[in-house]
């Protein structure tokens, strides 16, 4: 028959006698037949097919990393390659969502270590499993913090990531949930005066990025301070430069989200990343997600399963949580994995790496008399003025082999000729001075 | 034993190259600057390996076994296509470089939509989605968006039936919708008279999934359908049962106007122990301008992406979707083909009548007549009997090896199991898991202590959940 | 420490403590310490590493499967990426040789159907789990031919691989072992006069290939029918073409080996690959290499072991069959996946397809004037007269992107301009006719 | 269940591309062509990926814990290196490409040749043998062609100390040698009288490894050197021990002539369940000229295969012996380098005498002082008093997850252990291990018939060897 359906004509034949029909026609009650054939080839070979899908790839630039100067929410870092091997076990991939808790402990225990992982970088008391991206978590954080205390007014920075500042329009809206921004100022980082005027009784959260869009490292302890009580403080933030920067949960974050795939994932072309999402214990009946704990089996032995389902769509129904089922739980396993190669000590050493090469880039360019936009302190990444059609000198620098900082101006056009520039531990002193080269 | 567990102070499993590049002083207020390091492993590369190899050892997985997962299509995933998603020019690649740069990516995108389209009957189509559920959000984001923009706004509720996934209610509950739902008729379809009942001028959308969660075929899908749209609602499908349609109909024949499909079902990509996927969602023409925010086009040959839309539902999360899924379904499409496609649908269904047969000398059967690609059957009466219920059995296939069916859903049977045996499952495979139940099924005759306590050949033995919530614990305790 | 040590200096010093001495030095007693530092670098990095045998892989020359018409030994084939993956297993990799049965069931089931799989192609009673390849599974069995019947001389075809004739002489020269060469016909086919004139009372063995290295069928039925009595028969065969051609144990084989690569091995730049070697059961306990064999376990149930273990070098000493120890069971697990994967359908597809290939190109090379050198029946090789300069011609060929058909007179100078072309089921109609274009 | 009971005719499990080539009649005799077809599998691919996925979870592997193997060295196989070995331009090339087409694959091996000379401080080396017996072989067959070069053929013995390999007197004689035993000292050590008494004029070469398969140094080594070469014979040095000397002396500053080397054990790379291995054999230049066919050399910084040496041994082999395996050792010198490599040998000493110390407590060591790599520990008054014997013990390990030491060898000492547990294990490991055996100590001491019929959480309980070798069965039996 073919080689992913095992089916004999024999075997065929016994079923079809079994089941007591003549033909699987027969099994098709009242299906319309719609359709002869699909408007599509036939099946091909495994070669055949690899064959085509090698010439797509190849359609596909790939950048030596080290020349690679984007970031804006997508990092080219290093990955040991244990990653790659262990997370690829087909136990792991082919596995389903651990509903048999007895015979998925290594699922449940590589996402429960997961969890811990995120609470120990975020300073935050519970992790969930996954979301899928940072946009959505961003987004179920917002309605989240809604749940919480009831209000429907979300304050946001403008200098968070454009994309999940609208994935959470988009989420906000048939909530009737209403986003207002809060500028930045000129270091690029929250206007605080502007929040303390955009607050009100109806404000439910308000929302940073540590760092933010422009890589601006934010003043969370300030920003918190300015907060009402019962107003929840959401933070986005970028796992790595945590290893440096205070974790947002000893500085009065309720809510940390983010992306996760600068740990240890591929940049895959913008997906699958992983969504992570952390709060406090006080507030995890609101949580959406998947959460794994611990427990012990009938005879005491230690145990994990899926914990507080109640708050889920399976249980739940429309007064579900969230309505997320499929996760993003292999991207989970991922960034355990990579947590625990990396360490304490190897995550602090990438964003160090990061930071000085980013600062070096900077420190560079501004000697050639280019601005930077802000002055604020950032982290791995800065906006520069970038002179005149830098959008078409960018281009130029991909045929080359770079591909450098971001043009802002095609979705910012208020950053005309601005650009994005990231540095991590991939970059080299060489890279970079040959990136300058183009400046 | 946790990885924390094995971690021991300054023992390491990293190594970075040197960039040579001065040590700069970090220009962070002193408040900003992080004091205590996360307690994170600490662990040599060996550690590392072992630990995950033998926590993959205490995982099933369809690489191990047959999965009779209800509403889940666990079909076998193909290793070529592994390999494929990580081929450096798929993987290794930042979602905004020039175009000129992604063409194959883009390409690849282009083409899976419009097959995508055709296996559906549907005419636009956008891959962005990352998960069934989030399409669904899609889809219904996009009802909303149409209602809204013929200046109807009246139309606050969505009609889901008491069949449906949890995803359904709580996805139209998103997009900003009452939910109605509506009784399954006697047969396990939808009741036409519950229907009209509920169907008014304040519905904005139907949701449906056919073949439906019972494994049944809405037969009166047209007469629906017509019912739906003659009160100005859109008919919404589940495209999580598609494969029974493979070859036969498609959803756009039978009326709807929105899709939602999980490729990590029919289109045989991994679950990943629960994710990621993908559910692409597809509509028809008068929709199209409602889809989320990017879309990939093609203008004299050259594919880009374009974020002009304004009558967009807009960003439904960053970036273009989960990318690396849609190759591995691209390359199962191009596979299976036409042909292919056609053999998947049949062989399914042949897999789910046969299997029916030979469970229905063991359970009841939930609904008469031929299934589609699952069937639910039940086993109310023997646990009312025996006290076994259907997690005791459930617990019990464990330890022959075999994963439990869905049980205790849909919420309209009790004590049950919905049972999907998809395609690539051999006549041998189906034969030994009903040898198998009807052992269990005499042993909890026999026995029913012994199955009670099941499962015994398991890494760990039945958990508590119940402490597991009341309870919980959220993270490993380094206090300890 | 280091990634692969995991030792951290607290628990070094537990350590020596433990042991009660003060330093590690202090363990080398009477060691003498004749270096301090390696003429090595210090260590790196696994990326530095790995860019560095990246950049050393690009250094040689990956052709196009169906643009290679060389053979000799190693061919290309389809390989199903199940093999690799599957193969890939790291609870096959990492395993050693399996000792303890009772935990090493999957290696000694893999390689008991392994053995019969072989057993099945060559339609013999007894396979071995592994030698190292085909040249010296060959040298191997003539010395088990020579314990078999006591005599020292071995009667060996001029047509066998030459190297596997070299490693033959290597291996029996030291045990008093003559080796005499038996000449071809104009067919290409084994001379049976020159057999029949040379073999005498001190004849242990007569060695054809099947096909032989010129791509020959030898006729093993009118050979055997000369052999008397107990002059062991060994032929030397090629797996694929054995889905084809007659089995050599219905032949009248007493010893069939040969190189196991072509089963889903790739080349490797010639190895690993695997040697087979397959007997009668007569003939097991002069049998070198390991076998697998079925048992029970004390409750009954079905498991396999290693037997017959008194035939090794680890109870049997300078008495064993062979000094083989570690040998090729990876690749064997390899062969047996593949033979899964193809059945006896796929491998009949693939001599096939590697019949026809090879038969269109001489074909066609014919019709373009060039001569083969031999009119015998072949598989999927042959040798023809490649005209004047051929070596400098096939190197041009290889600039070209093709690995033409291997030119012989470099190390068989009686074959000047002389060529071995190999088709199999990669090669293409189109890469054919564009072989053809250089000549 | 194996392959051939899950195996359907007619199931398939391969498809190849078609090469639009006509198909030609088969012109071969009758009586050559094949009229039946193999009994090969027919099962699909799923098939395919759950048998071998389920056999090898039934393997024990250094993925997966501790190998406590003396004489095996079974060290972290490092992941990278198998990734490397992979890359296409190892693994796809043939071997009679043409050498502008192969330099970075010939500079490799010309390179990890040196590599392997400095770390030996030998001063050639041939990189064709496939395993350690196979470099035994090889360098014995130097030393007969050595003696023979000089006309002294009455060289016809090789001395073997009773604790060597069962590999080296298997070699020795493949080598055409009369294999002379002699007997270890009481300190376990070569017996230096025994020796003398041992070598004539009739003796070709002493093989020793060092330190001995005890684990212990042979501290006379310079004098044994000096006796060896003082009656004109050499000194063969089996390398499956050169872990121990590593960063600090090396076999050629000892005064070995000869030295093979066990990839597969010192240099990481994997077994393979029992190989590919490689074993590389290294001379003192006076030998260089019997190296084995053909040679990689280095001419104008182009690398090239010397065929042409009229005084070697020939060939041993086909090609140039385990290319990938070779890759995979030289990308393991590059990653520990100078300060990596001394680090191993030292790490490793420190865990040999740790564990020793603590197995001391539980087993009698079966010779006093420091070990090397390994130790040797026996239980042989043990098993006199509760019949509990060695074998018994290690099936007993297997059930709490480790596995058992090499057992039973070297022949001179009984009801042992010798335990190897190479740098890459943790302490927390090695204490694992001793609490473990000291814990089946107590077991068997308690309850002797229980460790007797060890194991028990095993995929199968003890198999009966002597069945099996008695009533062989060397294959699937299709009659059933
Ligand atoms: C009928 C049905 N609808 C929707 C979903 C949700 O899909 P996902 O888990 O990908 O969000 C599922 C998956 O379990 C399903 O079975
Ligand atoms: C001391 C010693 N010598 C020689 C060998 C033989 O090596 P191989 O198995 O690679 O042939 C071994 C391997 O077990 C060994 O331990």
């Amino acid at each position: 028959m073919h080689r992913y359906i095992p089916h004999t004509q024999e075997e065929i034949n016994e079923m079809l006698k079994e089941i007591g029909v003549n033909s699987i026609e027969d099994l098709y009650v009242s299906v319309p037949k719609t359709i002869e054939d699909y408007n599509l080839e036939n099946g091909k070979d495994e070669f055949s097919v690899k064959k085509e899908l090698l010439s797509l790839n190849k359609k596909n630039k790939v950048f030596e990393p080290e020349n690679i100067f984007a970031g804006a929410g997508i990092y080219f870092h290093y990955i040991p390659s244990v990653v790659e091997t262990l997370a690829n076990n087909q136990r792991f991939v082919t596995a389903y969502t651990p509903y048999q808790a007895e015979v998925s402990q290594g699922t449940l225990q590589a996402l429960f270590e997961y969890q811990t992982m995120m609470c120990e970088l975020t300073a935050m008391e519970v992790a969930n499993s996954s979301m899928y991206d940072g946009a959505t978590a961003l987004a179920e954080a917002m309605l989240m913090a809604a749940r919480i205390n009831g209000k429907s007014k979300m304050l946001i920075a403008s200098s968070i990531n454009p994309e999940y500042l609208q994935t959470s329009k988009t989420y906000c809206t048939p909530q009737n949930i209403e986003i207002q921004k809060i500028k930045w100022t000129e270091n690029g980082t929250l206007d605080v005066n502007d929040l303390k005027n955009k607050i009100d009784d109806n404000t439910s959260a308000v929302v940073v990025g540590y760092p933010n869009f422009f890589g601006i490292i934010e003043d969370l302890k300030s920003i918190k301070e300015t907060l009402p009580e019962n107003v929840i403080f959401i933070v986005v933030s970028e796992p790595i430069s945590l290893s440096i920067l205070e974790a947002p949960g000893k500085l009065g974050a309720d809510i940390v989200v983010g992306e996760g795939q600068a740990l240890g994932i591929t940049p895959n072309f913008g997906g699958p990343g992983i969504g992570f999402f952390t709060t406090l214990q006080k507030f995890v009946r609101k949580m959406p997600g998947r959460i794994i704990g611990e427990t012990k089996d009938i005879e005491g032995k230690k145990g994990y399963v899926m914990i507080l389902q109640t708050r889920e769509q399976h249980i739940r129904r429309a007064k579900a949580t969230s309505n997320i089922c499929s996760n993003h739980a292999l991207m989970a396993l991922i960034n355990a994995i990579y947590m625990s190669a990396m360490g304490p000590k190897g995550l602090k050493k990438v964003a160090k790496m990061s930071y000085n090469a980013s600062h070096y880039l900077a420190k560079k360019l501004e000697e050639k008399g280019y601005h930077l936009i802000f002055n604020g302190p950032f982290f791995n990444e800065f906006l520069f003025n970038a002179g005149e059609n830098y959008y078409e000198k960018w281009k130029k620098m991909s045929e080359n082999g770079i591909l450098g900082p971001l043009p802002l101006g095609k979705s910012m056009p208020f950053f005309k000729n601005v650009a994005l520039a990231c540095c991590t531990e991939v970059n080299t002193k060489e890279s970079i001075d040959n990136l300058l080269k183009h400046f | 034993m946790t990885i924390f567990e094995i971690s021991k102070p300054n023992r390491i499993g990293f190594e970075l190259p040197e960039n040579n590049i001065e040590d700069f002083e970090l220009n962070i207020p002193e408040h900003l600057i992080r004091k205590e390091q996360p307690n994170l492993p600490q662990v040599s590369e060996l550690d590392i390996v072992r630990h995950y190899t033998n926590l993959a050892a205490k995982n099933y997985a369809v690489d191990v076994g047959f999965y009779p997962l209800g509403s889940c299509t666990m079909k076998y995933n193909p290793k070529i296509n592994e390999k494929i998603a990580n081929f450096e020019g798929f993987s290794m690649i930042h979602p905004f470089q020039p175009h000129e740069t992604t063409q194959g990516a883009l390409k690849l995108m282009f083409e899976l939509k419009e097959m995508l389209c055709e296996i559906t009957g549907m005419e636009d189509m956008t891959l962005i989605p990352s998960a069934g559920a989030h399409g669904e959000l899609t889809g219904m984001l996009i009802a909303r968006a149409y209602h809204l923009s013929k200046g109807d706004t009246k139309r606050t509720k969505a009609i889901v039936p008491d069949s449906a996934h949890g995803t359904n209610p709580a996805s139209a509950r998103m997009a900003g919708f009452e939910v109605i739902e509506i009784k399954s008729g006697p047969d396990g379809r939808v009741d036409l008279e519950e229907l009209n009942k509920a169907l008014d001028e304040n519905v904005a959308v139907l949701m449906l999934t056919n073949p439906n969660t019972l494994g049944l075929f809405e037969k009166d899908i047209l007469k629906i359908s017509e019912m739906v749209h003659e009160k100005g609602a859109l008919l919404y499908y589940d495209g999580a049962n598609l494969n029974a349609l493979l070859g036969r109909t498609r959803p756009g024949d039978m009326g709807f106007d929105i899709v939602h499909l999980n490729l990590h079902k029919t289109f045989s990509t991994p679950h990943g122990m629960g994710g990621p996927g993908s559910g692409p969602v597809g509509v028809k023409k008068h929709l199209a301008k409602f889809l989320p925010i990017p879309e990939v086009i093609k203008e004299d040959d050259k594919y880009k992406l374009n974020y002009n839309k304004p009558d967009s539902i807009g960003f439904i999360r960053s970036y273009y979707g989960n990318f690396s899924v849609l190759v591995k379904a691209y390359a199962y499409i191009k596979t299976m083909g036409n042909d292919g496609l056609k053999k998947v649908g049949q062989m399914a269904i042949l897999n789910a009548n046969y299997l029916r047969k030979k469970v229905e000398k063991i359970m009841d059967i939930a609904y008469p007549g031929f299934c589609m690609h699952e069937f639910v059957s039940t086993c109310e009466k023997f646990t009312k009997e025996t006290g076994v219920k259907a997690l005791d059995i459930a617990k019990r296939l464990l330890d022959y090896g075999v994963h439990a069916p869905t049980m205790y859903f849909p919420l309209i049977v009790h004590e049950d199991f919905m049972i999907e045996p998809t395609e690539t499952e051999s006549k041998d495979s189906l034969d030994k898991f009903a040898e198998i139940l009807a052992k269990i099924f005499d042993e909890a005759r026999e026995n029913p202590d012994f199955v009670k306590n099941a499962p015994y050949n398991t890494p760990v033995k039945r958990l508590d959940d119940v402490l597991a919530s009341r309870k919980p614990v959220f993270k490993f305790d380094f206090g300890k």
